[in-house]
């Protein structure tokens, strides 16, 4: 769910970019530190990029019934790890923007921080919460991608709420306005989101072990277990 | 063109359709496919190969025309392609396209599963399909560690697992069984293998020649642009030689070309 | 994809991306600049002509462009519409239309149509591999210029596979139920999460070969009369958002 | 095994290379490649034939053994990487892992860049690689409009345009300007096409015949597994049916076999 072209005012607009920069630049200058160790990163984060575009564009309608995207911040976050997300995720919302006319331009830096920033941020925090109360690998992921997921849809209407108080009700009015007309789609996909990541661990976990050990996202034990 | 009213097990009957992006992929193509025959499809890049295939599979519906499976037109229901799929496999250019399990027999067993078998059937059922094959000695390794020919191989066994009558097919794969109609550029391989060889072109079906039958019809092929058989270009040329008779059957392979000419020079050493 | 045919299609697509590029600034610029819902919807007007007559996109493609995002303009102004009034109880929740509420909504949705025609008239015009060009020139970090050149060339490969995939994964009736659905997609998005790691290997590789040590580097793409397009760009965009200065 | 000692471009002598999971790479490979010669490597998958190309292009570095390029060894640092680099390309089997920009132009341009020439002699040389591979029409479109075999055309170009001697090598590239490698399965191909048959086996080059010659090792070449030209059999098999002499020189295409046995018809059938 992203915020249209010209939607949120002028002040939103800047002050939301304003949010986002510090969180990208900071994502940039890790994966700068990255390359400089490890230079095949360079490759690895372009092809991670066009990875998240690709997940993020998939339809799960035959899933959840309705046509809706997974988010695949969760998935990301614990892959490529949360800063490395922000860089990652503003390509991919300045791509859809011009590419499917889904987001846009003003609005960019509003739906880099909710889908970038937030949703990884969280997810991960969320992953990393998990695996320190020793829950089971499997359940980490689930809470992680869709609590990333739901997080990211909060926030979104967090931001609506904020440009759009209610005139009556105020801004917890607008919120529940906004959270309540979204939640139709977006509870179902999250839920669906977290279990799909599971399973996409599980496979992956099946099919190369080797590359997610590299990665340091899980440990041995985790992978065989 | 041929038209054969035997049993087609498989037919397609003037059928258009065309992608959302507005290319046409089947132009009121037709084409009957003989049960227990061996169809080979010809054609360029963009013919409508693949589009004919997926018509085949009901994973594309037609715009236009009729898709008949044993003779009544496909049912797109759900059950109606349950049953479809469960007939008539398909299997892809690209291995690495649609093995997506880490080991062999996970893969296979994927189809079967989907079909709502219960486990000791699907068990059985990939057993045999690995048999079938010949991979049941690589059945454990994962699938990355194959070769490109194994990775074909399990591929085909995913699609044979699905296959209701699998093990009267498995029995009878040398005699009738099995339909099978496979997309291929290359022409020797074509010829050594089909029974039937259609040629596809923008859209539609324009010719569909016995293999036996295709020295007859050489000129025409090469108008196509589909190529012509080697082999019989080279047993023109021997026979316009005088190495064979004007009456020889065809020769459908190198083999049986080196076969015919070894015999030529052994009748000839003779006298 | 519909935006991306367009790109490489239309009769604009070899003027300089940076004249389109202030167009399309002037655009967003005229929607925020309308102080009247109608002024917006003036300017929206003006630029969806310009993008379907001067670059000739056919207008029903630009309508089914469009639609995802006048859908979410649908929902969101009706949420806007409504006010929502929660008594002293949470079971004491009322809804009404606000007299207020419609001049917000007015406003919101001509802002909003004029920014969408903005940013449709330079997606549908200038190919994204001429927007990286232009970010280029404009110093965007080379990091994010390497995962845009990347991401765009990678997507394509992904999309292919991934459509592939699952043409195989329906034809063994892998989403004839959910529970099948669940299962197939996520081995789908699990073989295309190793592919992440093999390609970006193989694409390290290849630019090892062609002797690469640092960031990636490409000729600029040169286009013809870029300082006349310009000039005419930024005199109609100057004179669309005084028209709607002056309008409003 | 053929020693030449004429004129090698580039030479690998015993070099032995194994990967870092401990598989075997290369295990005391040697072959001497000729100047302006078309050589074609054969060999089983895992046999070494990559694993070959990327010790020439300096992307791997040989564990022990050596690397010559025109008669000295290749120098690893940065300028002889460079060096190196702008002299002999790599062009990969799928041009889906090797393209980076989805215009043609700024693909093309990347390895020149790279190579730190003056944006004038890059567009020059983009220009004359556009040409060289007839994609000058195609050189507007993105690269995943392309189909399979136009993209590999655009990887061509990406490595012609590095080329030290580009302008010289066009001149020249029907006479003997460019030497070529190729790794191949398709031994018809690899016959028809080379001047060299180089054949690898388990990390090492286990024979390397001129292609002219290829006949007199009809039964060694059988020994390795690689398959051997149809045409090489049916043209020995002719010969043994009387319809040659025993002397004739090589015949390497079916083309030329056709044209061959179309000669002897016509002679057959004057008197």
């Amino acid at each position: 769910m992203h915020i249209m072209e010209g939607f949120l005012p002028l002040r939103h607009c800047i002050g939301w970019s304003v949010a986002s920069a510090p969180f990208v630049a900071y994502g940039l200058r890790t994966i700068n530190k990255g390359i400089k160790e490890n230079p095949e990163q360079r490759m690895l984060l372009g092809v991670a990029t066009a990875f998240t575009f690709v997940l993020s564009a998939l339809k799960m309608f035959s899933v959840t019934g309705s046509c809706s995207h997974p988010t695949g911040t969760g998935l990301g976050a614990v892959l490529f790890g949360p800063a490395a997300m922000a860089p990652i995720g503003a390509v991919v919302l300045l791509f859809q923007a011009i590419l499917l006319a889904h987001g846009g331009l003003t609005t960019l830096g509003a739906n880099i921080f909710s889908m970038a920033i937030v949703g990884p941020f969280a997810a991960f925090g969320i992953y990393r919460l998990a695996q320190a109360l020793k829950l089971p690998f499997g359940v980490c992921i689930f809470l992680a991608a869709s609590m990333g997921d739901l997080l990211t849809y909060v926030t979104t209407s967090l931001q609506l709420a904020l440009a759009f108080p209610d005139p009556v009700g105020g801004f917890a009015a607008s919120f529940a306005k906004f959270a309540g007309i979204f939640a139709v789609t977006q509870i179902p996909l999250a839920i669906s989101e977290g279990f799909l990541t599971v399973i996409v661990f599980n496979a992956l976990a099946r099919l190369n072990p080797q590359e997610l050990k590299d990665l340091n996202v899980v440990t041995a034990k985790e992978v065989q277990a | 063109m041929k038209q054969q009213t035997t049993d087609p097990i498989l037919e397609v009957q003037a059928v258009r359709f065309r992608y959302p992006d507005g290319s046409v992929g089947l132009d009121g193509c037709s084409l009957a496919i003989q049960r227990g025959s061996r169809t080979a499809l010809l054609g360029a890049n963009g013919a409508g190969k693949s589009t004919l295939f997926l018509h085949l599979n009901g994973i594309l519906r037609p715009m236009s025309g009729a898709v008949l499976f044993e003779g009544l037109p496909v049912d797109y229901g759900r059950q109606g392609l349950h049953h479809l799929r469960s007939r008539v496999g398909l299997v892809f250019q690209n291995p690495d396209r649609q093995l997506f399990s880490a080991r062999v027999r996970e893969d296979i067993s994927f189809g079967p599963l989907n079909l709502g078998l219960d486990a000791g059937t699907v068990r059985n059922r990939v057993e045999e399909a690995l048999l079938a094959v010949g991979m049941t000695a690589c059945a454990d390794k994962p699938v990355h560690n194959l070769s490109f020919g194994q990775k074909k191989r399990v591929c085909i066994a995913g699609v044979l697992a699905m296959q209701a009558e699998l093990a009267q097919i498995l029995d009878r794969l040398h005699a009738e069984g099995m339909t099978v109609i496979i997309a291929t550029h290359d022409m020797d391989y074509a010829y050594q293998w089909a029974d039937v060889l259609a040629i596809m072109d923008t859209g539609i079906c324009a010719a569909s020649w016995d293999a036996a039958q295709l020295p007859a019809y050489l000129d025409q092929l090469e108008g196509f642009g589909v190529g012509v058989p080697r082999v019989a270009e080279m047993h023109k040329a021997l026979a316009a030689c005088g190495l064979f008779g004007p009456d020889l059957p065809a020769v459908r392979s190198h083999s049986e070309l080196l076969d015919a000419i070894a015999k030529m020079a052994a009748v000839g050493s003779r006298p | 994809m519909l935006i991306e045919h367009s790109a490489y299609t239309n009769r604009w697509r070899r003027v300089s991306p940076a004249a389109k590029g202030l167009f399309s600034l002037c655009g967003l610029v005229a929607a925020y600049a309308a102080a009247t819902p109608a002024a917006a919807c003036g300017s929206a007007a003006v630029l969806c002509v310009v993008t379907v007559l001067g670059a000739g996109i056919p207008p029903l493609r630009y309508l089914r462009v469009a639609a995802p995002a006048l859908f979410f303009l649908a929902v969101s102004a009706l949420s806007l519409a409504v006010s929502l009034k929660i008594g002293p109880s949470m079971a004491d929740v009322s809804l009404h239309l606000a007299r207020t509420g419609f001049q917000r909504v007015a406003q919101v949705c001509g802002r909003s149509l004029g920014g969408l025609a903005a940013l449709l008239f330079l997606a549908m015009t200038t190919s994204l591999i001429d927007i990286i060009g232009l970010l280029r020139r404009l110093k965007t970090p080379e990091v994010l210029l390497d995962m845009m050149t990347l991401c765009y060339r990678t997507l394509f490969v992904f999309s292919e596979a991934v459509h592939d995939t699952l043409t195989a994964q329906s034809a063994r009736l892998g989403y004839a139920t959910m529970r099948h659905s669940m299962h197939s997609l996520g081995g789908l998005v699990a073989t295309i999460t190793v592919q992440v790691w093999q390609r970006s290997q193989a694409l390290h590789v290849a630019a090892l070969a062609r002797n690469n040590d640092g960031p990636l580097r490409f000729l600029e793409q040169v286009y013809p009369h870029s300082t006349r397009d310009i000039c005419l760009a930024v005199s109609g965009g100057a004179a669309l958002v005084a028209l709607v200065r002056v309008i409003s």
